[in-house]
């Protein structure tokens, strides 16, 4: 049986869904659904939550790469089969939860994933940086200004211990994008590092016809950079192309995402900028967008230490600093945004004001300032 | 697909972080093609540039999603990636998986492409990473019949819904997230499937405001958990919190946990102040709370969410392309969400919105966008809402408001010479 | 009156096969006829594509309508 | 001497600006000039300034129409010599003060202004409504939506104990513009009372092209919604001149500055629009711009009863519940806009809600809110 | 010009307030046109509508600003004020008059106009309400001869600069506010009085941050005093507040004034936190204060404005014609205001951002507007100023950066044929 390539109608299925969610629960959890009545994290890492019915489960968050193999998950399996009677969930930030119904199952477990070599990290819960949101980068997108899989493996070596120990004031959400799509929430978390290009795109004149439709590519551009405009190629023939106004170009990445043909990347334009200070819970202020505090920093593979000084630089220096409970973005608030820079020791750039739109809303409008270093 | 020289790969995998780069070599040995990934990153590091190239038409048959096409911009030297399309796989409601369905998905997939995953992509879908354009309707075939599976939404599709681990393991959830994502992705298959909109839709559920799927950043539409009544207050446990008996914040912050405060910690971080003690017993003003879950967060065993439970409903969250980000602007302050009516009040917004933005919103125009160009009040007409305070954060500053000719007493119709009689040039 | 599903089809495809646009958003097509709400316009452009006569042509983040042969197509 | 027509040029003096500030002192002020050292509000409309010298200054502020006539300012010139040595000033919001440079002054100085016939009320110090500055109205501009000295007098016999008192939790800084040009500080006061209009211009085609420069007419709208346009007139003969989209009009009256032709004012259309909330200070918080609050109440003179209810049940709602020193905006921010119009029993409506420029940032970004009784 | 019936204006002299009906009338006896104002504004509100027209071009001969023209539209109910042109005069800084002055203004304006003024105008002016053309003249040469006295301006001119009362009578005064604010009036004397620029222009001064003359709301160009070192403390006056014997705010809040709480009233207000006290020692961290004036104003026999005084220089506010409401950003944080110099660090600032804004700015641009039109990072560019963060509230969250070619490595120039080499279509 199976697929048929003479006859592809044959018996076909389509729009079934995905596997039921009640079917893939653990005992504990179809059996205490709704019945949760608090939680606590015993150790970092390890959540235990208490039921109605006083039946516990017991979950040990473990980080992953996110870009993993099936043999990886194999060894999940493995390791779900022999504690967790073959189940396993993954976060929404990509961590693997194990869990188990009983105290006395959690060092077992515990010792399991210690032995595995480094590959099941126990940490993310609590007052921690947990697992890096993050996309595609090098490893599969068309788009990309920086690396994903690279950036995230170089930053959280630096800051391991952030993700095993429960050292910080609050919860601190790290994402990476790697261009301004920004798939994933960078433009809300604690500390992003997003991909950007600087360079206008060049237009590829010999495919551009082929490869798509013209009128989309002039479209695509929100700053109306990008006209119609004919060329005349090597071979002496005149097409129908378009021309970029790079004075007018932001560098959205907008007209490649509609036209293959006109390339922005670039080893020295594209590289990273550093946003701080958004988050997405409601918790005490509502949800809050990132800010752009450091606007490039050079693709420096394999371990881009610039990008980790920087973020390590905000994240001790929050950590220090910040009250108990406090949001990168809350803490920044409070001190004010000319302290932040200041005891972060970023450089200050005219590239961190805002001229898009609403813009006006971020200058400052009243006399209330700090006097800092920048103050000559 | 042979092994290349990979010196900045190989870096990576030093340090105590999981090495993705350590894991595809595992990998290689069952898929050599693996080989050619790492050989294809390593180029790319030292080029510091992609090599990929866009998508385009591939896809399984009739469907207008799930699938992303990828080329490589060096197939010569890298031929077990020239090809290199993702396979999206809708994810189960909070991906709780069963060991027999995930191993049956590792075969397959190591049979049918490159044996690499993300588990998972941002919007939630499980994503399966690489494979040629000929392995598509087989493993589409063979996902459907053997594993019972379906592909998640790409392009201007409904994307694939996303919901927080809600009722199945948190004690917060004011309704059911995993039942109404569910419900709703099975509702709307042929959204998912097949194009259906200017642009793609997406739509996430959190149990409560602390909103762990950031659904408030990145969901056209979000529906998150709240009550109306009073927050449940357990005083006895209170008091243990006072004693040091039980630990702030569950024990999540140990590292500033000298003693508790409930003054500094909770009451004065209460946005609203509603909060105060009477000796050791604990008072809130219910009328004043904003249900911002703080109190809730760091006293989880003294404090409980109401009982008359239901959600808030917010639109246009999106990334910042084109017009700058957004975040959702709340639409339903309240609604109940009832699972016994097949959630007929969630999808009837739903639905109400789409048809709407299906008809007026513009090319690749998210709704967020749309909401933007036709202004609030406008697109709450439209969606016949009742205007409210808790629309907005604040009242209008500019005084431009457009009135309408049948709110002007008199109309708009006025005779300039009748004018000129009491008023001459 | 709203045109019956088949004679919708017979406009979505000429428009497709025939229109200067070799790929089209389903909004092009809302102009085959006005009378005919989004929804269905967009259900009779998918079973142009189930019965092979029209490709989605999807950028990953957007999907665009071509007939068969005339999208931008990389393996041809 | 003086001005001869037939020689207009003749000794013509020019750019000679105001008197010198110096020579208006009082004497007090010019020998404790920069010397100040604290001051204090010893009753309602009377401060008193300390200088380090010892010196003390002791001010009478007096209540004014602002629109008053040269016999009036001759009854302050009366009550200035007597008191003052001839001096006397007016604030920046248009009260007169009355300087004397002792204490024993100032109660001879009470009774003096006590005896006039009502026409010197003291008070307009510390937290209170002081004067309501404003505008010109129907006293003498041309594009106004509603008067200006009249509804000010409306409002102040209404609210006149808290001129003359400080029974408020702050001061509270009330202003009226008669049209959106809002001349004035309108746009960021306590509670403003503004002029607005309703209905689109009417175009006098008759008389357009002598009044005004088409082109002028047609770039002053900022929303595009004036077009050129050639109209016949009864006469049969064609003109040049323009037509309003009304659909698109705004009603802010720019055509109307630049055109005299296109009036738009109305006896139902124009009427009057309420915002609170602003204020111009940085203590505490910065400067903040009035809100929208009811965006249409009608004309009604003499007494405009409708306009002097809706301020007094704001002014009395926010003092019966603001903390000490909170300003009507920081009261409305700290309970929320939606416990404002609740408590304040003002309806919402979708005019409240912005959809200018900038219009997202006001919209509701958070599940946070309170439940009123405006949620069903 | 006769008395008319009035019932309407009649009853404006009812109530406490003083009454310009009353007063009206009042002038009346000398000023019968007089009549015609209160005849016209009754029937305004019985049409409620104005009855006045445009202006035009009166004027005094050889100036573009100071007189607006206004004619009636109902001149033949009411001659006198067929015409009805105002004046406006440039107040002496601060507003102090000694009376001899002012009634020789007083004579002078029955003489040749209604005898009815504002004090003041908006802006600042002492405004002479109601003349005709043929008066402007003659009223002008009085002026200027017997009273030494100027117009202020109107039109697209510089406006008539305007002040807080600051040294003259305020403890609180960073710097001297009428000697620049003078200083500058009778340096731009043209500017003033004849038409500079795309648009009005003007500048306020206040001594401290409470903006006493609203300057942060109305003034393209605001001078807001302040200080860059400490404030002052005298700790004997702080416990003289905590003990009673002064009271908070100096008296102005008597309503709510039990017994001073310095922690709900300072410490706890204070938006910084950057207060608190050891016993009764009042402690501040000055370099945590963005000196916002709240416990100086609270307090202010106990604490001063620190020694190192000078201003920040604030740009762009305006009203909400056309594209909404400004108020002021920030230029410069901090500046010494000099008298010696002649103020001359101002006066450059000033003279740079007119340069700009008269050669860039658009017809009918406020400063503010062009400053929103190219952008704050290109405005502080044009005003060689370097960006600083205390330009801003917050950083940008859009990632849009208009990077310059000069500030990429390897500019902008590309080849495509060489990127293909790498990269193949
Ligand atoms: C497992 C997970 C839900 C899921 O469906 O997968 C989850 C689970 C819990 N979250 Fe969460 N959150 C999860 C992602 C999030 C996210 C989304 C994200 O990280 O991208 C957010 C919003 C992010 C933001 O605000 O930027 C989120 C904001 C919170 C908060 C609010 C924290 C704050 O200070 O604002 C709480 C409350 C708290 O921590 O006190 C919370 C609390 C919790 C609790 C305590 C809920 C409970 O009673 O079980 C759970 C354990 C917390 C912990 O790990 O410390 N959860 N939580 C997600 C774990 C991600 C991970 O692997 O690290
Ligand atoms: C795979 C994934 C990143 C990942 O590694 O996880 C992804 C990958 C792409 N995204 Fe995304 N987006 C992914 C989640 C997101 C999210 C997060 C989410 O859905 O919660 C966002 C932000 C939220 C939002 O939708 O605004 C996101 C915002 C974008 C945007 C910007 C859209 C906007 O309106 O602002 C684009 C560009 C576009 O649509 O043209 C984009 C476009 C793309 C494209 C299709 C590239 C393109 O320009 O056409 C990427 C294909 C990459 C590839 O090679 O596979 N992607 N994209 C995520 C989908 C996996 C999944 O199905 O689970
Ligand atoms: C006389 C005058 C200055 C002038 O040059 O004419 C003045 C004089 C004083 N102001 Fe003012 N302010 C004067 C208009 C203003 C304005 C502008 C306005 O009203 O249009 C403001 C800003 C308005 C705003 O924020 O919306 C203003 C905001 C303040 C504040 C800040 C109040 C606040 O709570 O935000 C203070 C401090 C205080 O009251 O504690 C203050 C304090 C003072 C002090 C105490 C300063 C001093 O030490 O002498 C003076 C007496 C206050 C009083 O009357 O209670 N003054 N003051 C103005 C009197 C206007 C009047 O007749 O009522
Ligand atoms: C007389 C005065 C009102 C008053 O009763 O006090 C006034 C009266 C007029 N203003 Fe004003 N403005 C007056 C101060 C203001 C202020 C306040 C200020 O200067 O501090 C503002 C707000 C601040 C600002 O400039 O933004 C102001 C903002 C406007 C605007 C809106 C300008 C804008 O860019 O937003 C206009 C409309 C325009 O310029 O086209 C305007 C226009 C006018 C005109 C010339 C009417 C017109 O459309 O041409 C008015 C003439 C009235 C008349 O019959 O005399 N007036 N105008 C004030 C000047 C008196 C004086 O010189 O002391
Ligand atoms: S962020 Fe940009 S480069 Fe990265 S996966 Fe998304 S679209 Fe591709
Ligand atoms: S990168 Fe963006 S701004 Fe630049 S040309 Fe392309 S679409 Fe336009
Ligand atoms: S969003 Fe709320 S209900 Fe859902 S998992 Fe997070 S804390 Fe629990
Ligand atoms: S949920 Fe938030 S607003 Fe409500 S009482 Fe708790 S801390 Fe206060
Ligand atoms: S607010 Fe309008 S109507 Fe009133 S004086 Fe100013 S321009 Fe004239
Ligand atoms: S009132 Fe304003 S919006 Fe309306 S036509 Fe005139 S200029 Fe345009
Ligand atoms: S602004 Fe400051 S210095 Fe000027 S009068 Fe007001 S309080 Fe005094
Ligand atoms: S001036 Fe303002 S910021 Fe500074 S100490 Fe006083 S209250 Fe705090």
């Amino acid at each position: 049986m199976g697929y048929d390539p003479q006859n592809p109608m044959k018996d076909r299925i389509t729009d079934i869904g995905p596997p039921h969610y009640e079917k893939m629960f653990p005992q504990v959890i179809k059996d205490n659904y709704g019945k949760w009545l608090y939680h606590e994290i015993t150790r970092p890492g390890v959540l235990k939550h208490v039921s109605e019915t006083g039946a516990e489960c017991h979950t040990v968050r473990v980080g992953s790469a996110r870009l993993i193999s099936v043999e990886h998950i194999r060894e999940v399996c493995d390791i779900a089969d022999k504690h967790c009677q073959g189940t396993v969930r993954w976060t929404t930030r990509n961590n693997i939860e194990f869990m188990v119904d009983a105290e006395s199952k959690v060092q077992p477990l515990l010792d399991d994933l210690a032995s595995r070599g480094g590959r099941f990290p126990v940490g993310g819960a609590g007052a921690c940086v947990s697992n890096i949101v993050h996309t595609q980068g090098w490893i599969h997108c068309h788009t990309p200004a920086t690396d994903a899989s690279g950036v995230v493996k170089a930053v959280m070596d630096e800051i391991f211990e952030q993700f095993t120990e429960m050292k910080l004031p609050a919860k601190c959400k790290l994402a990476l994008a790697c261009c301004l799509n920004m798939c994933g929430a960078v433009h809300c978390s604690d500390i992003a590092i997003l991909g950007v290009h600087r360079k206008p795109p060049m237009v590829d004149h010999d495919a551009i016809t082929g490869l798509c439709e013209l009128p989309l590519a002039v479209a695509s551009c929100p700053l109306g950079a990008i006209k119609p405009s004919s060329v005349k190629l090597d071979d002496g023939t005149m097409v129908k192309s378009v021309k970029v106004n790079a004075d007018r170009c932001m560098f959205c990445g907008n007209c490649y995402t509609m036209c293959p043909a006109m390339p922005l990347a670039d080893p020295e334009g594209s590289g990273i900028a550093i946003l701080v200070g958004g988050k997405v819970s409601n918790t005490r202020t509502g949800p809050a967008f990132s800010k752009m505090v450091v606007p490039f920093l050079p693709n420096t593979p394999p371990r881009w230490p610039e990008t980790v000084a920087v973020v390590k630089k905000i994240l001790d220096t929050w950590a220090a600093n910040a009250h108990k409970y406090e949001r990168v973005g809350e803490w920044a608030e409070r001190i004010g945004w000319e302290k932040f820079f200041e005891i972060c020791d970023i450089p200050f750039t005219d590239k961190s004001i805002d001229d898009y739109r609403l813009a006006y809303n971020t200058w400052r409008t009243t006399t209330n300032f700090k006097f800092t270093n920048h103050i000559k | 697909m042979s092994k290349h020289e990979t010196p900045l790969m190989d870096e990576l995998e030093n340090g105590p972080w999981p090495s993705f780069v350590s894991d595809l070599k595992r990998q290689a040995e069952k898929s050599p093609q693996c080989w050619d990934i790492i050989g294809q990153m390593e180029l790319s590091f030292k080029d510091r540039m992609t090599h990929w190239k866009h998508g385009g038409i591939v896809g399984v048959f009739g469907y207008g999603g799930g699938i992303i096409g990828r080329y490589s911009d060096v197939p010569d030297q890298f031929p077990g990636v020239a090809h290199f399309h993702t396979v999206r796989l809708n994810q189960p409601s909070s991906k709780f998986y069963r060991t027999d369905l995930l191993r049956k998905l590792c075969d397959l997939w190591e049979k049918r492409g490159s044996g690499m995953t993300n588990m998972h992509g941002s919007t939630g879908d499980l994503i399966l990473l690489g494979t040629k354009t000929e392995e598509l309707e087989p493993l589409f075939y063979d996902l459907t019949h053997d594993l019972q599976w379906d592909l998640g939404g790409s392009g201007s599709n409904l994307r694939t819904p996303e919901c927080c681990v809600g009722k199945a393991r948190c004690e917060w959830s004011c309704f059911d997230t995993q039942a109404l994502c569910y419900g709703l992705t099975m509702k709307y298959q042929d959204e998912i499937h097949r194009p259906a909109f200017p642009y793609k839709f997406k739509i996430k559920f959190s149990g409560c405001a602390n909103d762990c799927v950031s659904a408030l950043a990145r969901a056209d539409l979000s529906v998150i958990g709240t009550w109306r009544d009073n927050i449940r207050i357990n005083q006895a446990e209170v008091k243990n919190y006072l004693n040091g008996a039980s630990k702030s914040g569950g024990g999540a912050i140990p590292s500033r946990a000298d003693k508790f405060n409930i003054k500094a910690e909770v009451l004065d971080l209460c946005p609203t102040g509603c909060m105060w003690m009477e000796g050791d017993t604990l008072k809130i003003d219910d009328a004043e709370c904003t249900r911002c879950m703080h109190c809730l967060n760091v006293m989880p065993k003294a404090l409980r969410p109401g009982v008359e439970q239901g959600a808030s409903i917010m639109m246009g969250a999106k990334a910042p392309i084109l017009e700058g980000a957004q975040l959702g602007t709340m639409i339903i302050p309240f609604l109940k969400v009832d699972p016994e009516t097949e959630f007929e009040e969630v999808v009837e917004i739903i639905e109400k919105c789409w048809d709407y933005w299906m008809e007026h919103g513009k090319n690749r125009e998210r709704l967020g966008e749309t909401m933007q160009r036709i202004g609030l009040p406008t697109f709450l007409r439209v969606m016949e809402i009742e205007p409210l305070p808790q629309h907005i954060k604040e009242p209008r500053s500019n005084p431009y408001v457009f009135w309408r000719e049948e709110e002007v007493e008199g109309g708009w119709q006025r005779d300039i010479k009748e004018f000129r009689k009491k008023h001459a040039q | 009156m709203a045109l019956s599903v088949d004679e919708l089809k017979e406009k979505i495809l000429e428009k497709a096969l025939k229109g200067p646009k070799a790929q089209l958003y389903v909004k092009d097509f809302y102009a085959c006829d006005p009378e005919s709400k989004p929804r269905v316009i967009k259900n009779a452009a998918n079973e142009l594509v189930k019965e092979g006569k029209m490709v989605f042509w999807s950028s990953g983040s957007t999907t665009m309508y071509a007939a068969k042969g005339r999208a931008k197509d990389e393996e041809k």
